[in-house]
């Protein structure tokens, strides 16, 4: 009973290892790069182990957009994260990438030390329609195409913290583009939480594109539901201020069951994270 | 290439007008006013033919001009190479 | 502040212009206060001897440009010498002395400093005799300079400890020209250069090694394109762009190629028989043979012997040797591809052979002359007789007469010269190494650097109290000296070189020294005072009182320079010896008519009388052919070769001053052909291990088809890797000069 | 303030030709073929390629070749691995790369001023064939095989570097 009850925690471990190995990875790629291993090469727009190439499908899409034209080796390059997507959802977000990782961090943070300001936050949690979040990204790509400018490129943080630490490592220094990066994180901290990830992002609104009515999603049974509380721990526990136990969760969830995680803890089975 | 110097006499009170204008010529370095009414400007180009021509068109196409005299011819690839 | 040629030029035509309406132009800016001006001067690099103008402003050199009146170069300069004026500003100047405290270089005045040194010396000759001193001058120091060392040495101090870097470049030359023609120095001059049908190169890179020279191969091939280029050359070098026919040797296995070709001469009917007759004895090397015993000894030489020796098409060596017969002018050129070896006078010898077959020798175009690698290893040491042999001017010191002679213009008694030559180079370097000899001046040059298997000899000298003289430091051998001394450098101090042709050529004073930098002639002179020879130097006021000196040493030898003094040199590009008056034009072709020293009466018809020989007869040796002393082996399969590259000269003490000559060639670099790289496994670029029987060095690897496959060829530039602690200390028993060119080698991947 | 303001504002407005790695296609196209992905810099082995930062403007992201530090020594490691097409992953032979065209200023180089130099000539990698030297002496570039590795402008001693790359961008109009 014990082991099924710490389920989610063990889950939330993996995840959180996943996080760092990440980060610790993409440190080790070009240090690797400069002792002469090429087999493993690229940052999070795209990286490749020997010959399989995987892709960004958000990049893959500015790319068909700017160019008109379909590069196979680049649409096969993408495969692998739709797959994932398709099953699992936004796992890249919530596993993988860095941007998401130093938020959660910076979250943390807030949650220790300004516990009565985080509380305020995620009182305000709200669900994101649809309409609204594809809309965003389709006016992104839109943009993209009209102006034919890489708008994915600058707004892709997780390519941005990866390309510049290989740069760092590479000794060109660090340049503008990161700013972008603290941007978001400082205008997350100050102003709003966590509206970059849950409603902005084009890597992870690409993503949720393909997962929208797919497997993996935070399930809700009202009728295990005992905990009554308002806020309730489920939303308490969101990183992105959702309400799990609301409609209208997806696409902007990004399936890392912290909700059923908190649920797991009052003793409940409320919120699950299944297929 | 051939560097040619040369005096352009100028009407003195144009004679600040002139040397903005020369500045524009990319094969013309201005050396500056002298007493008065003196440009000196070194001309760079490809043959002496060239260097004529182009004082000749100073003559024509600014009023201001009194006179172009050359002063000294060399060629840069004149010693060295042959 | 340099400006670039066109801006001078520009700078020049406003001057004009400003001149003409009676303004000066540039008064008030500094960088121009004053016109540029030029000094006649003499390049400080290779032993071409190029004309060079230094550019002085303000009394800063600014520029170095051609001089267009120079016959040598005609105002044509190579990469190095354009930039010669960075050099005496480079960043690694010595301003001030230094001496070893605790084990750590720290400056001192000149009095501390020199009061050392001479204290040193003292001690130790008092102690261990005079033996326990050497002096190592250079070939690149004037002849002023070597001269006082010479004399302070050999004449007072009483050792014939006193070398010279030659003896690591010249001294297999040196040798052959002595034991073929009597008489050092080569027959004719650059001015066969101009007339030559054919030239035949045998390891030279002349391209790199003596870039103005091969312009003028350049300019004669178009002007005749006829001219047909040989080159007996075991790498592809940037010469091969001119060669008709390329006898690309293994390394060290050239001396049965000149066999054969010698051979082929013969039999095809090449020979003058008339000028062998005359003019040429023959000689196995240790009794006279004669011709027809010459012959039979070239028996064993066929193309096809050769072929297998060297590992080239028989048909080439009978196509060169054919060419050589055919065309009626022929000049030979060769540097250290001949002179490093174990077997360097011998093949000097062999060289000389084809000429005295053929006849191809002592008239316009025709000539065997051996280029030199140092600026006045011929003017300062050969003929300044910078050697443990040797006395000024092609003396000896195993002669009575000739020391005698040198010991009355020295003003000392004859028996402070000793009978006994001293320790050559590397015997020096090795009693330094066993303690034998415990002080050592080292000037103008880098040792530590350029001696051959350094590992050997490096503690010694870490050991031993050194004195280096330099205009640099760091340098390999600054860096482990006891007392370092700044010295004047080039454009700082006058003087004489004289390069290949034996032409002398005066170089002025045109600046001040660097911070404290004194003349090396100056330094010496002090020190000779200090050790109490001060009487027979007071009298050197000037690089003129010395040079005069030395001149009424050379008087009537065969290098007389009498006509050349000072006032002379000043005037005209360069002299070539001999000119016995100041009326005389000099000497383009020895032993033959037009030669002051051409003793008609003794010739008796002869075309050349070669009066180094008691008979006038020039000898064609029968020498046995040798392979380099570490062939390939299993275990080392690989032939390493070392070199230079045109962009830097020696150690690059001077050209590493350059930023702009560095950028073109910054790193050290192994050449490996591309099919040797492939089967040990290295990468364009990537580095690999280079490994002899007496060190390694991992370089970075330059794929290349310049070496054949089996050889890997080594530039030796640079400090960070020493190429001389792979190379082999063995050495032409004959000449003393190592065999640098070629040892075993294996590469490995690192 | 302001005038660093205007300065990358300028930089960022500013459409400037870059040398890009062989293989690229041409610059209208490489900049929207280009994933930013970083391979080819981080597959060179000479660290030729450096990814340009946000600071150099709108191309950033996007890999480019600073010939006068570091030129290209055409390995031909970097077409082969490009996942979006815009380095043509066909292009094996270093002969046939493109990247753009070295120029002379005879000017500035020295065997024009009478000063024998070979360095460009020596280095080039298309060797006595892209750079040819006229009378033994003067370069010359041939323009049919020249590939603008930049290799010649890396190692230039003359004063000022005389010997330059244009890239193919820049070259577009002029070789049509």
């Amino acid at each position: 009973m014990k082991n099924k009850r710490s389920f989610y925690l063990t889950l939330n471990r993996l995840r959180v290892l996943s996080q760092i190995t990440t980060i610790l990875f993409l440190i080790a790629v070009p240090l690797l790069n400069i002792v002469g291993v090429h087999w493993i090469l690229g940052t999070l727009y795209s990286i490749s182990f020997g010959k399989l190439d995987i892709a960004d499908p958000a990049i893959v899409a500015q790319t068909i957009l700017l160019t008109w034209n379909l590069y196979i080796p680049l649409l096969i390059a993408a495969l692998i994260p739709i797959l994932i997507a398709f099953i699992c959802g936004r796992v890249f977000c919530s596993w993988i990438c860095p941007h998401n990782t130093i938020s959660e961090w910076i979250t943390a943070f807030q949650k220790r030390f300004m516990t009565k300001r985080w509380r305020q936050y995620q009182k305000k949690s709200k669900n994101v329609g649809i309409r609204v979040y594809f809309g965003i990204l389709a006016t992104l790509l839109l943009v993209t195409a009209l102006f034919k400018t890489p708008l994915v490129s600058y707004l892709s943080p997780p390519g941005v913290i990866s390309s510049q630490i290989s740069q760092l490592i590479r000794g060109s220094g660090i340049g503008l583009e990161l700013a972008i990066v603290l941007l978001i994180f400082i205008a997350e901290f100050f102003l709003f939480q966590r509206y970059w990830c849950k409603l902005l992002c084009p890597v992870g609104a690409m993503l949720g594109a393909f997962h929208w009515k797919g497997k993996l999603r935070v399930q809700f049974q009202a009728a295990e539901c005992k905990c009554g509380k308002r806020p309730s721990p489920c939303q308490m526990a969101c990183p992105l201020q959702l309400e799990p136990k609301k409609k209208n969760l997806y696409p902007a969830c990004f399936n890392c069951g912290l909700c059923a995680k908190a649920c797991e803890n009052t003793g409940h089975k409320a919120i699950q994270l299944t297929f | 290439m051939f560097i040619a110097s040369m005096i352009i006499k100028v009407n003195p009170e144009k004679a600040d007008d002139l040397l903005e204008s020369l500045k524009i010529f990319e094969n013309i370095t201005t050396y500056g006013l002298h007493k008065d009414d003196n440009i000196i400007v070194v001309v760079e180009a490809e043959s002496i033919e060239d260097v004529e021509k182009l004082s000749k068109r100073l003559l024509t196409e600014f009023n201001e001009i009194k006179g172009v005299f050359p002063t000294y011819v060399t060629s840069d690839d004149a010693d060295g190479m042959k | 502040m340099a400006l670039t040629r066109r801006e001078f030029l520009k700078n020049s035509a406003a001057s004009a212009a400003a001149a003409a309406i009676g303004v000066s132009l540039f008064a008030n800016q500094s960088v121009f206060a004053s016109e540029t001006v030029w000094h006649k001067s003499v390049c400080r690099y290779c032993g071409v001897g190029c004309g060079v103008m230094l550019g002085v402003e303000g009394g800063k050199p600014v520029a170095v440009k051609g001089d267009t009146k120079n016959t040598i170069n005609k105002g044509l300069l190579c990469v190095k010498g354009f930039y010669l004026h960075k050099v005496i500003t480079g960043k690694d100047r010595l301003l001030k002395p230094l001496i070893r405290k605790n084990d750590k270089l720290v400056e001192a005045s000149w009095d501390e400093a020199m009061e050392l040194v001479a204290a040193k010396f003292k001690e130790s000759i008092e102690a261990n005799g005079p033996d326990s001193v050497a002096f190592y001058g250079s070939g690149q120091a004037e002849t002023e300079e070597t001269y006082v060392a010479n004399k302070l040495f050999k004449g007072h101090i009483g050792t014939n400890n006193m070398e010279g870097n030659p003896r690591l470049c010249m001294a297999s030359a040196v040798g052959g020209y002595l034991t073929t023609f009597g008489a050092d120095e080569p027959v004719g001059s650059y001015d066969d250069l101009d007339h030559a049908e054919m030239f035949f190169l045998i390891g030279s890179n002349t391209a790199e090694s003596h870039p103005v020279l091969y312009d003028r191969l350049v300019a004669r091939k178009k002007a005749n394109p006829s001219t047909k280029i040989v080159a007996i050359d075991p790498r592809k070098t940037p010469t091969n762009k001119i060669i008709d026919l390329h006898l690309q040797v293994k390394p060290g296995y050239d001396l049965a190629v000149m066999h054969a070709i010698a051979k082929v001469l013969i039999e095809e009917g090449y020979t003058d028989e008339k000028f062998i007759s005359d003019s040429v004895n023959f000689s196995n090397g240790k009794e006279p043979i004669t011709y027809e015993e010459y012959k039979t000894f070239l028996k064993k030489f066929t193309p096809e012997y050769a072929s297998e020796q060297a590992g080239i098409p028989a048909e080439d060596i009978v196509k060169a040797a054919k060419l050589f017969g055919q065309t009626s002018r022929v000049v030979s050129m060769w540097t250290m591809g001949v002179n490093q070896r174990i077997a360097g006078v011998w093949l000097n010898n062999l060289i000389h052979n084809l000429h005295l077959l053929t006849g191809k020798l002592g008239k316009p175009g025709s000539d065997s002359l051996s280029l030199t690698g140092q600026p006045n290893a011929c003017g300062g040491v050969r003929e300044g007789g910078g050697l443990c042999h040797l006395l000024p001017a092609h003396r000896k010191v195993a002669k009575e007469a000739h020391r005698q002679q040198i010991a009355d213009i020295w003003n000392v008694p004859v028996t402070n010269i000793q009978p006994k030559p001293g320790k050559h180079t590397m015997a020096m370097f090795d009693a330094i190494s066993k303690g034998e000899i415990k002080n050592l001046y080292v000037m103008c040059t880098n040792p530590a650097h350029s001696l051959p298997n350094l590992n050997k000899y490096l503690q010694g000298m870490k050991d031993c109290f050194m004195v280096v003289a330099e205009s640099f430091h760091p340098t390999e051998t600054s860096k482990i000296a006891d007392v370092v001394l700044p010295a004047a450098f080039w454009g700082e101090k006058e003087g004489v070189y004289g390069c290949t042709e034996r032409r002398s050529q005066y170089m002025p004073k045109a600046l001040k020294p660097q911070g404290e930098a004194r003349w090396d002639a100056d330094i010496l002179i002090d020190l000779a005072k200090r050790l109490g020879h001060g009487k027979n130097f007071e009298h050197f006021k000037s690089a003129e009182d010395i040079w005069n000196e030395y001149l009424k040493c050379t008087k009537g030898k065969d290098m007389d320079l009498t006509g050349a003094p000072y006032s002379r040199l000043k005037e005209v590009r360069g002299l070539r010896w001999p000119v016995p008056s100041v009326d005389h034009p000099g000497t383009t072709h020895r032993f033959v008519e037009g030669d002051p020293l051409f003793p008609k009466d003794k010739a008796e018809g002869r075309r050349m009388y070669f009066y180094g020989k008691p008979d006038g007869k020039a000898v064609i040796f029968a020498r046995p052919d040798k392979g380099p002393a570490e062939p390939v082996d299993a275990e080392y399969p690989i032939a390493m070769m070392t070199g230079r590259v045109l962009e830097h000269f020696h150690t690059s003490t001077m050209t590493g001053q350059v930023p702009q000559l560095v950028r073109a060639v910054p790193k050290p670099y192994v050449e490996v052909h591309p099919d040797d790289a492939k089967k040990i496994g290295l990468t364009d670029r990537g580095m690999a291990k280079v490994i002899t029987r007496r060190g390694e060095l991992e370089l970075m690897v330059k794929l290349s088809d310049r070496p054949l496959p089996g050889n890997v060829f080594l530039p030796w530039h640079w400090p960070e890797k020493l190429s001389n602690l792979l190379t082999n200390d063995v050495f032409d028993p004959g000449s003393k000069e190592p065999e640098y060119k070629v040892c075993a080698c294996k590469v490995e991947k690192a | 303030m302001i005038q660093s303001l205007t300065s990358i504002f300028s930089k960022i407005t500013k459409s400037k030709t870059y040398l890009r790695p062989p293989g690229a296609v041409p610059e209208d196209e490489f900049i929207s073929r280009c994933i930013k992905c970083s391979k080819c810099a981080q597959v060179c082995s000479y660290n030729s390629i450096k990814i340009l930062h946000l600071n150099a403007g709108k191309d950033f992201g996007t890999p480019v070749i600073e010939a006068k530090d570091i030129p290209c020594y055409l390995c031909m490691e970097c077409p082969r691995i490009c996942p979006s097409g815009a380095l043509d992953n066909a292009l094996v032979d270093k002969e046939k790369v493109r990247m753009g065209l070295a120029v002379i200023d005879e000017s500035k180089c020295l065997p024009f001023l009478g000063v024998i130099c070979r360095s460009c000539y020596d280095e080039c990698p298309i060797h006595r064939v892209a750079i040819v030297l006229e009378d033994e002496l003067l370069p010359r570039i041939d323009a049919e095989t020249c590939t603008g590795c930049g290799i010649c402008e890396s190692v230039c001693p003359a004063e000022e570097i005389a010997i330059t790359i244009k890239p193919l961008s820049q070259l577009a109009d002029k070789r049509k």
